[in-house]
């Protein structure tokens, strides 16, 4: 009975997670999508509460612990705050169309289930269907990554991949490490924020400043 | 024995730069012992010695062995070396970047002698490269001119695809567990499709280092651009460094099984190289280069030879491919003579005169007339004239292709008399090259200022000169001797069958199969010669008048103080190069004639095209570029492409994954 | 005996892990420099150390014949390379282009990357290892963007993007294989302790471990710099200090590739899981033939030999994946030969860039002319990386290819394809840079010693004539190792 | 007692080839006149001149080295060996062995080679003009002869003039085409070795159309003389080789006896005699050619000797 239960909010919570993935691809506001975002970590935080609910895990709540903080608070904040002093307010364009986006998404999510059918059931079935949730989010969260000119969203879109990979990392059964590595991600994402902040790196980073490029890139040679 | 290989590590020791001469005296010195022992060797006809050292591949060891066909290359590389080395004793007073040269010198020395004594397919492939590399090194002496920088690139690239295209070969003869030594190569056995492969690659790699056309490109620009008796050692020894893998790795290493359409593929390879390598020669003024070209002609002969061997052997006649091999293999002896004697005449030019280019040389023979005559013994003995040796090693060539209507397939029926004529054109051709060049050269007046101040070289270099000449005449005279030194290499490689022995024939003479077939006997042509020549001018001188009187030239009357007047290299070929250069090198001669009245000189525009390099090398180059350019954006993708495509990347590994099963 | 090996093994973590700290606190580059160069020697010696004295594995650490001769590579090149940097480090400061604060910094950083990527070898416990990677990516992040240049932080910036998303795919396979082992294993950290999971893997999930498989060699072949993933690499050389170049392409690929190699084994263990070989040998081509051609168009002498890295290893990853015991052995080798050639090749072009001033190659001219220890120091180190004796790459491609060919004709094609383009690009290269009339720069000879350089080129030529037999004892044991 | 008759006939091959060359010569030209409806000069003219040439002293240029002055002993006396080691009235004489057919192709060979840097000794331009040219027949002449010689050897089995002159008296040959094309072939090398028209003329001195006559152009005196001997030797020698090759009838056998060789002597001397009269008689019914086509001419001529050996295998392998 609680078996069932716990087997059908994780796998709720996990879809849920998928779903948040979807929202961020249809976002192409940069404010709504930092709250998208918000809404895809709190979904994680609860996932791994319940993992460590149903695991008598008690340093996964740790780990949703940190999540709570660090990616439901200080990162959208820190965000917000960033695009304000960047000013960048306005729409942000996507690669391709928002619907051609949601197709790819979709096949994407098939195909993470694809690769997953084989393996066998003597995985507990917990972690197989979490694993596959895991695999989609991350794919998704890379696809978002790639379709996306603005830093900002890229940074997005890596956070709910690594989101994918705590939630997988939650999944699996007494994984040890889960904490410090939720940790050492954590780390990994305040430098890049950091990064951006420091850097000044405006909309679509990727072209700093052409000539600047340029001159190390040695399109002048030729 | 083991001092052989001592010695060779003894000559890579001995790079040291302190001065020239104590370099080159090692060199010499080595080289003569090395020539001793070989030479010992090949006429006791002892077992094959062997030696290993815990060097190279660490479960393999670095093999040794000296047997006969090793032995007689030992003494074409040494005997090259010794006398290269001689040469440099005077020679290397005049180079302007000793620093470079010495140290790579008895390196080369040494990587060639490696090569022939290497009994396992690593050591073999390491010292091939090596001694690539360091005549590479001596080809950039000179680097600040960019011909040269240019030629030495060329040249590493090639001698890289032949390394690969050789251990290709090898990696098919030991097969996947990689046994290298060649004693298990030998025992072992090759499909005959991969034998195919073996032929084909071994074609490949030692064409490319001997000069085969269409790889010889690399070899005109390389060799002249060393120091001359480097160049020497080049043309006149490496070259045969690469024929001897060849022969290893075809006759030897490969064994049986042989098919008789590779002799065709490697004697039309030959007949089509030795007359392009002529024809090229005729179109050049750079003395060097135009002996460069003629190495490539010989070893186009030299294939000739081999091609028709393993014609006989596919059908087992042993004995027609015993002489088919002692006409390569004298061959080889003699070009390594008389190649070497021309560069180092070159070599000694340059240094009088600092030019290369014929246009402005001529009238040498009378400030050097020693280097002059010994030029012009090389020059006659690489024209096939009796009765120096050059004449020798072709008539054997000659008298093999005559054997060939007992060849049963019908392609080499034809195929081998066709190639017969190819012979005797280049032949021909090369007599006339070496009258231009030697008389253009040598002869006439001279055609700057430089020529005309022109001294005698040194001692050393005349010394080196005439002991080459001396054995190109020896040679000439006495082949039967050397026929007899060939034979236990014959028989090594044609499975015991070698040519009756000589040295018991009557007067000497050279008698390949039976003596109402075909003979010739060198001394008593030279015998002759000099006897009527002798007697008739003492004859005239006693009977007849012997005065002589000094005056300007008759010329029909036409008075021509101008130098300039003379023919030039150009003119000379130019009745050749209407005749053959139109058809293969597209040549279009333009006079530019000023309007009567003006004084400006009338010109006349020779264009060449080199086929093989329009057709076969500048539109790999092309490619190359053309694709590296359109490669060359994905170096500017944005942050986010490069993402996409370790998406893709990883999209497409899932595919594969879920598609795999 | 034991615990002296073990006490060794701390020494390696903890030497570095404490001069970082030390250093942090003590300012004066030259005393920096000179703790670094210490620190750097105390910590080879104690790898060699290991060689007489293995302690056993436990759950974290391990020593075997396979990490055992990276350790000592890694710090025998690191302490070279610090040699190197002293004096390289001295002339940025001269010409101003680091400041004393950030040389701090920069002496901080190089012992914790060899901190990092000391822990990534001894590492027995996968999720070590990955963390082990990340931290080293990072630090070498910071230090590519050290000359603060915008150059310098665009390449950091690249570097840091890609390479996070390495790790994050890499971590995914990493739970992926604990997945896999977990039924089998139990819970917690034995699932993760790479020996155990090497003696059980033939009982794991084939299909968990083939996912995996494809997401750790995608995550660490980002490191390792493979075709398509290799973007971050040219530039992050280019841009950063030199030693950091010479450590990067000597030893950080290395690691990446020896993590591969490390799951490479456990996928071998395992019957039923698809066999890796094709996938290393499909990237290792496509690597060759990219950088061959990619080759050719460069300007800039240190990403010219980015590229060479690039090639090189898919060189090792190609010999990897044929497998087989020559195979196997010329990949070790060719590992070893590359680190020692291509940070030798650093150190002749870092001091080449110093005294002349650039980097651009077109610049460059008769460098044996005006610097002749330099100038033949590079030819040297060209020659030997493309292939020619007498140095020891020519040893490991000769094995390559040869063994090649007579397995898969159709594969060696390519292979030597790529080898002939490479070498006549890079040469082609060289031939501007070394050889030809002297440009008008400054000839002013180079003020630091060229021990290192000549050091590794030395250890090159010797490899190449002749490999000692413990050596052979080893790669022999671990090519069987990798299967 | 026989070795030394047996030197005694070589010997006297010998000297019989060096006393009839200039009769040969004379012969011709006195054809020639005749068929011009001239007197023109004794048959004996020729040793006339020789004798004069050789009394007279030597003008040298003053560019002229010592290669100059020792080419015509060398030349004279390679064309002479190469003339005496082919048989005239008897084959298989003690030194026939000495040289076979490829070798007295290359004597004469060495004599041109040494002809030709003469030419371009002294630095004329009218030297250059000749060698150049001479070189350049030559190199198509040469393969043209070889492959006559390739036809022969394949037919007789050897390639040693005695033994071919043997075959061909022997063995039924009968008439073959190949054969027929080798003597086609060799007889247009004779044409264009020997400076005949239409290749060269022996008696211009027209600057543009000479070719030998070019490069021997500054000799004088004795060497002059030299010059003039080989040339009518080197006629000689390829009359002779016409004769032993495609009319070697009564022609006398080694150590047959004094009358054999008497015969053999005649008819010989009569072979030559009926050749000469032919050679003027072609040579006044044509014209010269312009140099240029001269390449055409003979490579006509090496490819009929090629057809001739290839034809011989189709009709060997019947």
């Amino acid at each position: 009975m609680l078996h069932g239960l716990a087997f059908d909010v994780a796998h709720l919570l996990a879809g849920g997670m998928v779903i948040a993935s979807f929202l961020l691809l249809y976002q192409d506001r940069l404010s709504a999508l930092i709250n998208v975002f918000a809404l895809h970590s709190l979904v994680l935080v609860l996932a791994v509460a319940w993992q460590a609910f149903i695991q008598e895990a008690h340093h996964l709540y740790v780990t949703a612990g940190i999540a709570l903080v660090f990616k439901v608070l200080i990162i959208p904040t820190a965000l917000h705050r960033i695009i304000r002093r960047l000013g960048i307010h306005r729409t942000l364009e996507v690669v391709g169309g928002v619907g051609l986006n949601m197709l790819a998404g979709a096949a994407l999510v098939a195909l993470a289930i694809l690769v997953m059918l084989p393996v066998t059931a003597t995985a507990d079935p917990l972690a197989r269907e979490d694993l596959a949730f895991a695999l989609a989010v991350v794919l998704l969260g890379l696809l978002l990554m790639v379709i996306r000119h603005n830093a900002v969203s890229l940074v997005i879109g890596f956070m709910s991949l690594e989101n994918g990979l705590v939630l997988a990392a939650a999944g699996a059964r007494g994984m040890p490490l889960a904490v410090e590595i939720s940790i050492a991600f954590s780390v990994l994402i305040a430098l890049i924020v950091i990064g951006i902040f420091l850097f000044r790196i405006r909309e679509r980073f990727d072209s700093v400043d052409m000539q600047a490029m340029d001159a190390f890139r040695e399109k002048r040679r030729r | 024995m083991l001092l052989l290989a001592v010695g060779a590590y003894v000559i890579a020791a001995a790079r040291r730069p302190d001065g020239g001469r104590q370099v080159y005296g090692i060199a010499l010195f080595v080289c003569i012992v090395l020539l001793g022992l070989a030479l010992g060797h090949l006429l006791t006809g002892r077992a094959p010695a062997t030696l290993t050292l815990p060097l190279g591949l660490p479960w393999l060891g670095a093999h040794f062995r000296l047997d006969a066909l090793a032995a007689f290359f030992l003494i074409v590389v040494n005997l090259g070396g010794a006398v290269a080395s001689l040469f440099a004793l005077g020679y290397g007073q005049h180079e302007r970047a000793p620093e470079r040269v010495l140290p790579f010198f008895p390196a080369f020395l040494a990587g060639m002698n490696l090569v022939l004594l290497a009994d396992n397919a690593f050591t073999f492939l390491f010292a091939w490269e090596f001694m690539s590399l360091s005549s590479w090194a001596l080809v950039m002496a000179h680097h600040q001119e960019p011909a040269n920088a240019r030629a030495g690139y060329l040249y590493l690239v090639m001698a890289c695809f032949g390394t690969l295209a050789l251990l290709l070969a090898f990696g098919l003869l030991a097969g996947p567990d990689g046994g290298y030594d060649f004693a298990a190569i030998r025992a072992g056995t090759v499909s005959p499709g991969f034998a195919a492969l073996v032929l084909a690659l071994a074609l490949l790699g030692a064409g490319s280092k001997a000069g085969l056309v269409p790889l010889h490109v690399w070899l005109p620009l390389a060799h002249p651009a060393a120091p001359s008796h480097v160049s020497a050692l080049m043309s006149g020894v490496m070259t045969k460094v690469a024929v001897y893998g060849f022969i290893r790795i075809v006759f030897d290493l490969l064994g049986e099984p042989v098919l008789w359409w590779w002799g065709g593929l490697v004697l039309a390879l030959g007949g089509i190289t030795a007359v392009l390598g002529v024809l090229y020669a005729l179109m050049q003024h750079d003395l060097k280069r135009l002996l460069a070209y003629h190495t490539v002609e010989n070893i186009g002969i030299i294939f000739i030879g081999l091609g028709l061997a393993l014609a006989f052997q596919a059908n087992q006649m042993y004995a027609s491919a015993a002489l088919a091999l002692t006409a390569a293999l004298f061959h080889v002896f003699n070009h390594s003579l008389f190649k070497s004697l021309l560069f180092l005449g070159a070599g000694a030019v340059l240094t009088a005169t600092g030019e290369r280019d014929m246009e402005r040389l001529g009238g040498l023979i009378h400030s050097m007339p020693w280097t002059a005559l010994a030029f012009l013994i090389g020059s006659a003995a690489i024209s096939a004239l009796p009765p120096l040796n050059g004449f020798v090693s072709e008539w054997l060539t000659f008298q093999a292709i005559l054997i060939s209507p007992e060849l049963p397939q019908w392609l080499l029926k034809f195929l081998v008399p066709a190639v017969g004529a190819l012979l005797a054109l280049s032949a021909a051709l090369a007599a006339a090259c070496f009258v231009k060049a030697f008389g253009i050269t040598f002869l006439g007046r001279p055609r700057s200022p430089a020529v005309a101040q022109a001294r005698e070289t040194d001692r050393y270099s005349l010394v080196a000169m005439f002991v080459l000449a001396s054995l190109c005449l020896l040679a000439g005279i006495l082949p039967g001797l050397v026929v007899d030194g060939l034979a236990p290499v014959v028989g090594l490689l044609n499975g015991g069958a070698r040519l009756i022995p000589q040295h018991h024939q009557p007067w000497l003479t050279l008698v390949p199969v039976v003596d109402v077939k075909s003979t010739y006997n060198g001394l008593l042509v030279l015998l002759f010669m000099a006897l009527s020549g002798f007697a008739a001018a003492f004859l005239i001188h006693r009977l007849a008048s012997a005065a002589v009187r000094r005056g300007p030239a008759w010329d029909c009357g036409f008075p021509d103080a101008n130098p300039a007047f003379q023919y030039t290299a150009g003119s000379f070929a130019q009745p050749i190069r209407r005749v053959f250069g139109s058809v293969v090198f597209q040549a279009r001669e333009r006079v530019k004639m000023p309007p009567p009245g003006d004084l400006q000189p009338a010109r006349l525009e020779v264009k060449l095209h080199d086929p093989i390099w329009e057709r076969g090398y500048a539109p790999i180059a092309h490619a190359v570029v053309a694709i590296s350019t359109r490669f060359n954006y994905l170096q500017y993708l944005t942050i986010r492409r490069y993402l996409s495509l370790v998406f893709g990347a990883l999209v497409l590994l899932l595919l594969g994954m879920v598609l795999w099963r | 005996m034991n615990d002296l090996g073990f006490l060794a093994v701390t020494a390696l973590l903890a030497v570095p892990a404490a001069a970082a700290l030390l250093l942090v606190l003590l300012s004066g580059y030259r005393l920096g420099a000179r703790l670094n160069v210490g620190a750097s020697l105390l910590s080879l010696l104690a790898a060699a150390i290991l060689f007489g004295a293995r302690p056993e594995a436990n759950l974290y650490l391990r020593v075997d014949d396979f990490n055992l001769y990276l350790i000592v590579l890694n710090n025998l090149v690191s302490f070279t390379t610090s040699l190197f940097s002293a004096s390289y480090i001295a002339h940025e400061l001269e010409t101003g282009r680091l400041t004393p604060t950030y040389l701090r910094f920069y002496h901080v950083m190089y012992q914790a990357l060899i901190f990092a990527m000391n822990l990534a070898l001894l590492a027995n416990n996968i999720g070590l290892l990955w963390v082990a990677i990340e931290l080293a990516t990072l630090i070498t992040v910071l230090m590519v963007g050290l000359y603060r240049t915008r150059a310098a932080l665009e390449a950091a910036w690249k570097y840091f993007i890609l390479g996070s998303l390495g790790i994050a795919l890499a971590l995914f396979g990493t739970i992926l294989v604990y997945l896999a082992a977990q039924p089998t294993m139990g819970e917690g950290l034995p699932a993760m302790a790479w020996d155990r999971l090497l003696t059980r893997a033939d009982a794991f999930e084939p299909a968990l471990l083939n996912l995996a498989f494809v997401f750790l060699l995608l995550g660490y072949g980002t490191k390792a710099g493979l075709v398509p993933l290799h973007a971050w690499l040219p530039d992050a050389h280019a841009e950063g200090p030199t030693p950091i170049s010479a450590i990067l392409s000597g030893l950080l690929l290395n690691v990446a590739l020896y993590a591969v190699l490390r799951f490479k084994m456990l996928m071998a263990a395992n019957p039923a899981a698809l066999a890796p070989g094709p996938l290393m040998v499909g990237l290792g081509l496509l690597s060759l033939l990219f950088a061959g051609l990619m080759l050719y168009r460069r300007g800039d002498i240190k990403r010219l030999f980015a590229y060479s890295s690039i090639e090189h290893m898919g060189i090792i990853t190609f010999a990897f994946g044929m497998g087989g015991p020559l195979a196997n052995f010329a990949g070790l080798l060719h590992m070893t030969m590359h680190s020692l050639t291509k940070s030798a090749i650093f150190f002749a072009v870092g001091h080449i860039s110093q005294v002349k001033g650039t980097q651009r190659i077109s610049t460059l001219r008769g460098l044996t002319v005006t610097h002749p220890v330099l100038g033949w120091g590079l030819v040297a180190g060209v020659i030997a990386i493309a292939g020619m004796p007498p140095f020891g790459v020519f040893m490991s491609e000769f094995l390559v290819v040869s063994s090649t060919f007579a397995r898969q004709p159709l594969l060696a094609l390519p292979l030597v394809l790529g080898l002939l383009l490479a070498f006549g690009t890079l040469l082609w290269r060289l031939n501007g840079m070394a050889f030809g009339k002297p440009d008008s720069g400054p000839t002013a000879p180079v003020q630091a010693s060229t021990l290192p350089m000549m050091t590794h080129l030395a250890l090159v030529f010797v490899a190449g004539v002749w490999l000692p037999g413990p050596l052979v004892a080893w790669f022999h044991h671990v090519a069987i190792l990798l299967g | 007692m026989a070795l030394i008759a047996d030197f005694l006939v070589q010997g006297c091959q010998m000297l019989l080839v060096l006393l009839l060359a200039p009769l040969l010569t004379g012969w011709v030209r006195m054809i020639k006149a005749r068929l011009l409806r001239r007197r023109g000069p004794s048959v004996l003219q020729p040793y006339r001149d020789l004798l004069k040439l050789l009394r007279k002293e030597v003008v040298l240029a003053d560019s002229a080295s010592w290669l100059f002055r020792v080419a015509p002993y060398l030349i004279f006396a390679a064309l002479w060996v190469a003339a005496a080691l082919v048989p005239t009235f008897a084959s298989g004489l003690l030194f026939s062995w000495t040289a076979d057919l490829i070798a007295i192709v290359a004597l004469l060979g060495t004599a041109r080679f040494f002809l030709a840097l003469a030419g371009l000794d002294i630095g004329t331009s009218f030297g250059g003009i000749g060698s150049s040219r001479e070189m350049m027949i030559a190199s198509l002449a040469e393969p043209a002869m070889l492959m006559m010689v390739f036809t022969l050897s394949l037919l007789a089995g050897t390639t040693e003039l005695s033994s071919i002159a043997r075959f061909i008296l022997t063995a039924d040959v009968g008439l073959r085409v190949s054969l027929g094309l080798a003597l086609l072939a060799l007889v247009m090398v004779a044409i264009a070795e020997n400076a005949r028209i239409p290749v060269d003329n022996p008696a211009t001195h027209l600057e543009l159309t000479m070719v030998h006559e070019a490069m021997v152009l500054e000799y004088s005196g004795r060497h002059l003389a030299l010059i003039e001997l080989s040339a009518s030797l080197k006629l000689l020698l390829y009359l002779s080789l016409l004769g032993c090759i495609f009319a070697p009838w009564g022609m006398a056998t080694a150590g047959a006896g004094l009358t054999a060789y008497l015969i053999g002597m005649t008819i010989y001397v009569a072979k030559l005699a009926f050749g000469g009269v032919l050679l003027a008689l072609f040579e006044t019914s044509i014209a010269k050619m312009r140099v240029f086509r001269v390449d055409q001419f003979l490579g006509a001529a090496l490819m009929l000797g090629l057809l001739g050996t290839l034809l011989l295998f189709v009709s060997r392998s019947r």
